[in-house]
Formats: C-alpha cells, structure tokens, sequence
C-alpha cells in the first residue's frame, strides 16, 4: 500500500490528508510534504489520519518533527484520527499529552 | 524449537514485506485481531532499528519466528545495538526524541527479551490464545510441529 | 535480482506455511484472486517435492521469491530431484499416478524454469497486472525496490 | 485450518464431508479414513468437498487411491464439488474424466 498525500486550505487552516501506510520507507516523502507545507507558509496544519493503514514510531517522529516546525512559527499541528490501533501507539508513547487529536475533521476544524 | 527464517535484503524498502510476512505466519499459528496489529508495529519497529542500525548492507535482514512455549516469537539480529550509525544518526532531525521505536515494542509485545548480554538478538513474545481455541494443523504448519 | 528467503525445516509440517506466506508476498507485489490460488498450489506442490524428494531432513527448504521482470518468481531447491528416495516411494500406493505434481504446476504456473540442467531448481513465473494496476509501494515492498 | 472428515449415511452411499485443508501434512488423515471406510464395507462413496478450502496433488492421489480401492469391489466414489479453483486442478489433471464430478450433493446422490 502506497502512502497518499492530499493537501488542501480550510478557512485559516491546512489539511493535510495522509493515506496508506507510513513507515520507514515512505516517511520521509511525509517530512518533505510537511516540509514543503511550512516553507510555504503554512502554520496551521490538521493531519487527517482517518485513511492511515499503518504507523509505526518513524511516522511519529515526523509527526513530531512537523509540530516543533509549525511551532517555531507560533502555528500548531493537530491530528484527526478515529482509529483504536493507531490512537494506541499515541498513547503508548505519551504522545496524546503532545498533540491535540480529533475524531473527527470538522471537530479538528471548529477547535480554537 | 523449529522456527521458520526470513532473510531480506538489508534495506528499508523491505521492512513492510518483512512485517506482513511474520503477521501472516502468526494469524496461521493463532493470533488474532488487535494483536495482529500490534505485532505488525513491533516487528516494523524491529526491523527499522536492525536495518537503519547496520554499519554494512551486505548482510541480509534475518528474521526467525514461530510458536514456542505458548507465544508467537519473533527473533531479530540486531547488528551493532549499542552504537549508533553516524551516518544515520545525521539523518535524525530530533535526536531528542529518540526511544519511540524501543518504547512501542515494550508497550505492543506480551514480552520482549534480550537474550545475549550485548542486546545483539532482541525476541518479541505475543501469547497465543489457549490451544483449545486454534486450529490444530494451522499451529503445527505455522512452527514447531510437535 | 534481491529476493526475500524462507528458510523452514525440511518438514511437510511447513508446507502450508510456506504456501501462506508466498502467497501473502504474492498479494503485495501485486498479484491477486485466482492467480493467488494458482500460486499456493503451484508453491505447495513445489515445496512438497522439495521436502519429500530429501533424503537428508537436516537441510532446511529455502524459497527465493519476488518480483523480477514482470512476474512474481519463486525458486525452489529441490535435493534429489532425478532420483526416487526409496523410503519415499514405498509409501507410494499408486506409483502409475505419478507426475500429477509437475502436470499442476505447469499448468497453474505462467512458465516453469529448470535453470540448472540436472533440474535441481525449479522456477516458477506468475505474470504480474501492468505496473499501473498496481499500488507503488506494495510493489517495491515485496521484493526488487527497483 | 485442520482437515476435517465426516461421514454418513444416505440411503445406500456413504457420504464423506472434508473440510479445510488437504495437503501432504493432512492428507494422509483422508486415507486412512477412505481406507477405514472401504474396510468397513462402504463402497459406494460420495466425496463432498464443498468446503475444502485448498487441495494439491497429494490430495488428488488420495482421491485416485480411495477410487481404486471402491472399485475393486464393484463399487463407485463420486465426488461433489462446485468451487472453480478446485475443479480447474481436476481439469488440468485429466481427472474430469476419471472421477464423476457434481455440483450439488442432492444431484450425486441421484446419480445412479
Ligand atoms: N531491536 C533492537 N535490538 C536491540 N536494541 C534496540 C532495538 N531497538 C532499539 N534498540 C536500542 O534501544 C535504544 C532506543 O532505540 P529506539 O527506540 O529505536 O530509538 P529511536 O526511537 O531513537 O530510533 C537504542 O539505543 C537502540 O540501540
Ligand atoms: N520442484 C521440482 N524440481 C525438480 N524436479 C521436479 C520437481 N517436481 C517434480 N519434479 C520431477 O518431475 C517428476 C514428476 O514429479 P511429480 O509431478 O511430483 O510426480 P508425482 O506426482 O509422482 O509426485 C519427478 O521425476 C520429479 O523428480
């Protein structure tokens, strides 16, 4: 399964829906996409995950990576996901305390 | 114990077929569901540390699995456990957030044991469900015949 | 050519692993519904010679397998394979039945190699869909990344 | 997926049911009970493998073997199958020709 990458503008945000599964192999086309994302001034990213067949810790640090990017430009990166075995690995790693995660996109998008 | 062998060319390109290989040896020996899932993350976060950790990419990839003793085990030869790869570790844009891979292999695997000193093989146990509940033949064709 | 290895004792205990698991590196690559039944029985009759052909069960069964030009491949080493094992042959009840194996294989299989003359390899070829039918990465994940 | 083997009466047949997986690791179960069978004085059989889920040529041969066996005494093993993949094994093999192959139990058992 190839990871898709999907972004679009929402108001004053960016969504950025990922598919697939992100590995090893395939994160780094992730970063560059967050990368690419920021460069071009996008601060306000919400990461749709609801498509994600896979993540493993590689994933996560590029999630990580891509909230201490929007941060340093006082922007913040929130995640969608609805996913039990996904939620899981967040919680395992403590990293439900760092990012803000929805159900759903539009609870994402109405969140202040 | 007769646990079957994996051996995938060292390269990052290979960590998903080496993941979905074992979870399909483990559904036959009798996991299921969720900690199908689990298994698939840990023996990823295996993988890539074995593959991202190795100084040369001559030597295959080896993964040995199987049941044994009650659990679906999954063997992996880590080579160079303790130093890291300059290299990769040049890669790395937030060395502060280093331990998420061992992290999730402890919270995911029923088990995980070390079982040379140097931290050189790393083994993940899953426990299997009670024989009672598998199919006898998809135990016996997924490991240890007896 | 970087194909993944099986490595299972020499068993026909395993048979049904290896057919599995070939096949769950079949479906990455791209292969899929009838083709994927074609490709067990194929791989289990293949891997059944191969075990049963042995005269030593020290040795394990190794499969090569992956995609390679346009088609997923399997090798299988067979031991033996001109010679009868005596001891193989006289649990044969119906020895004029013979040649039902190979007959399948052929005929399940896109094309059958013997790459060494003495025929102590067998390879068998499914052709995969057209590289656009097929998800990328599940390509390149189960077997030649390029 | 075990083998599994059950066998009844209907009528003057003897209909054996096979399920799951018939493979060199399993198949020498089948023979012993198409062995036992026949011992027993069963020879008129219906093999129903409606719910065989694979079956190789190790299978086959057991097939053969429990064929010749009924007819040496006069008798006859039908065989009630109606998945594609399996038929196209017996196809390849010539062995349409070999055993009487149905689509349904009811259409064997009114075979005469
Ligand atoms: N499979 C393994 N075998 C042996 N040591 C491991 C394995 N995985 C991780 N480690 C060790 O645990 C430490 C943390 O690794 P890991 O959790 O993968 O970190 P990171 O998230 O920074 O990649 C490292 O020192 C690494 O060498
Ligand atoms: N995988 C293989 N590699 C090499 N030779 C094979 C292989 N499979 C079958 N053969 C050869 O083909 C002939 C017929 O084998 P097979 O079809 O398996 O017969 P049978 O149905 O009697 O077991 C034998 O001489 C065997 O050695």
């Amino acid at each position: 399964m190839e990871l898709t990458l999907n972004h679009r503008k929402e108001g004053d945000r960016t969504v950025l829906e990922v598919g697939g599964e992100v590995d090893v192999y395939t994160a780094p086309k992730l970063r560059e996409k967050l990368v690419e994302l920021v460069g071009e001034g996008h601060y306000h990213i919400v990461v749709d995950m609801t498509k994600v067949e896979f993540l493993d810790s590689t994933g996560l640090g590029v999630l990580v990576g891509g909230l201490k990017r929007v941060r340093s430009h006082d922007g913040n990166l929130a995640l969608v996901c609805n996913q039990e075995r996904i939620l899981k690995i967040f919680r395992i790693t403590g990293l439900t305390k760092v990012f803000p995660i929805h159900e759903t996109l539009d609870e994402a998008l109405q969140d202040a | 114990m007769d646990l079957a062998e994996l051996h995938l060319p060292r390269s990052v390109a290979y960590v998903g077929l080496a993941r979905s290989i074992v979870a399909s040896a483990a559904r036959l020996a009798g996991l299921g569901g969720d900690r199908l899932e689990d298994l698939k993350i840990a023996v990823s976060e295996s993988a890539t540390h074995a593959v991202t950790a190795a100084q040369r990419d001559a030597e295959p990839l080896v993964l040995a699995f199987g049941p044994h003793e009650g659990a679906f085990e999954v063997h992996v030869l880590s080579p160079e456990p303790a130093r890291r790869d300059p290299a990769v570790e040049a890669l790395r844009e937030w060395p502060d957030e280093g331990g998420l891979g061992l992290t999730l292999v402890e919270g995911l695997a029923d088990a995980v044991l070390f079982p040379d000193s140097a931290h050189h093989q790393m083994v993940l146990r899953f426990d299997l469900p009670a024989r009672t509940d598998v199919p006898e033949q998809a135990r016996r064709s997924s490991g240890a015949p007896r």
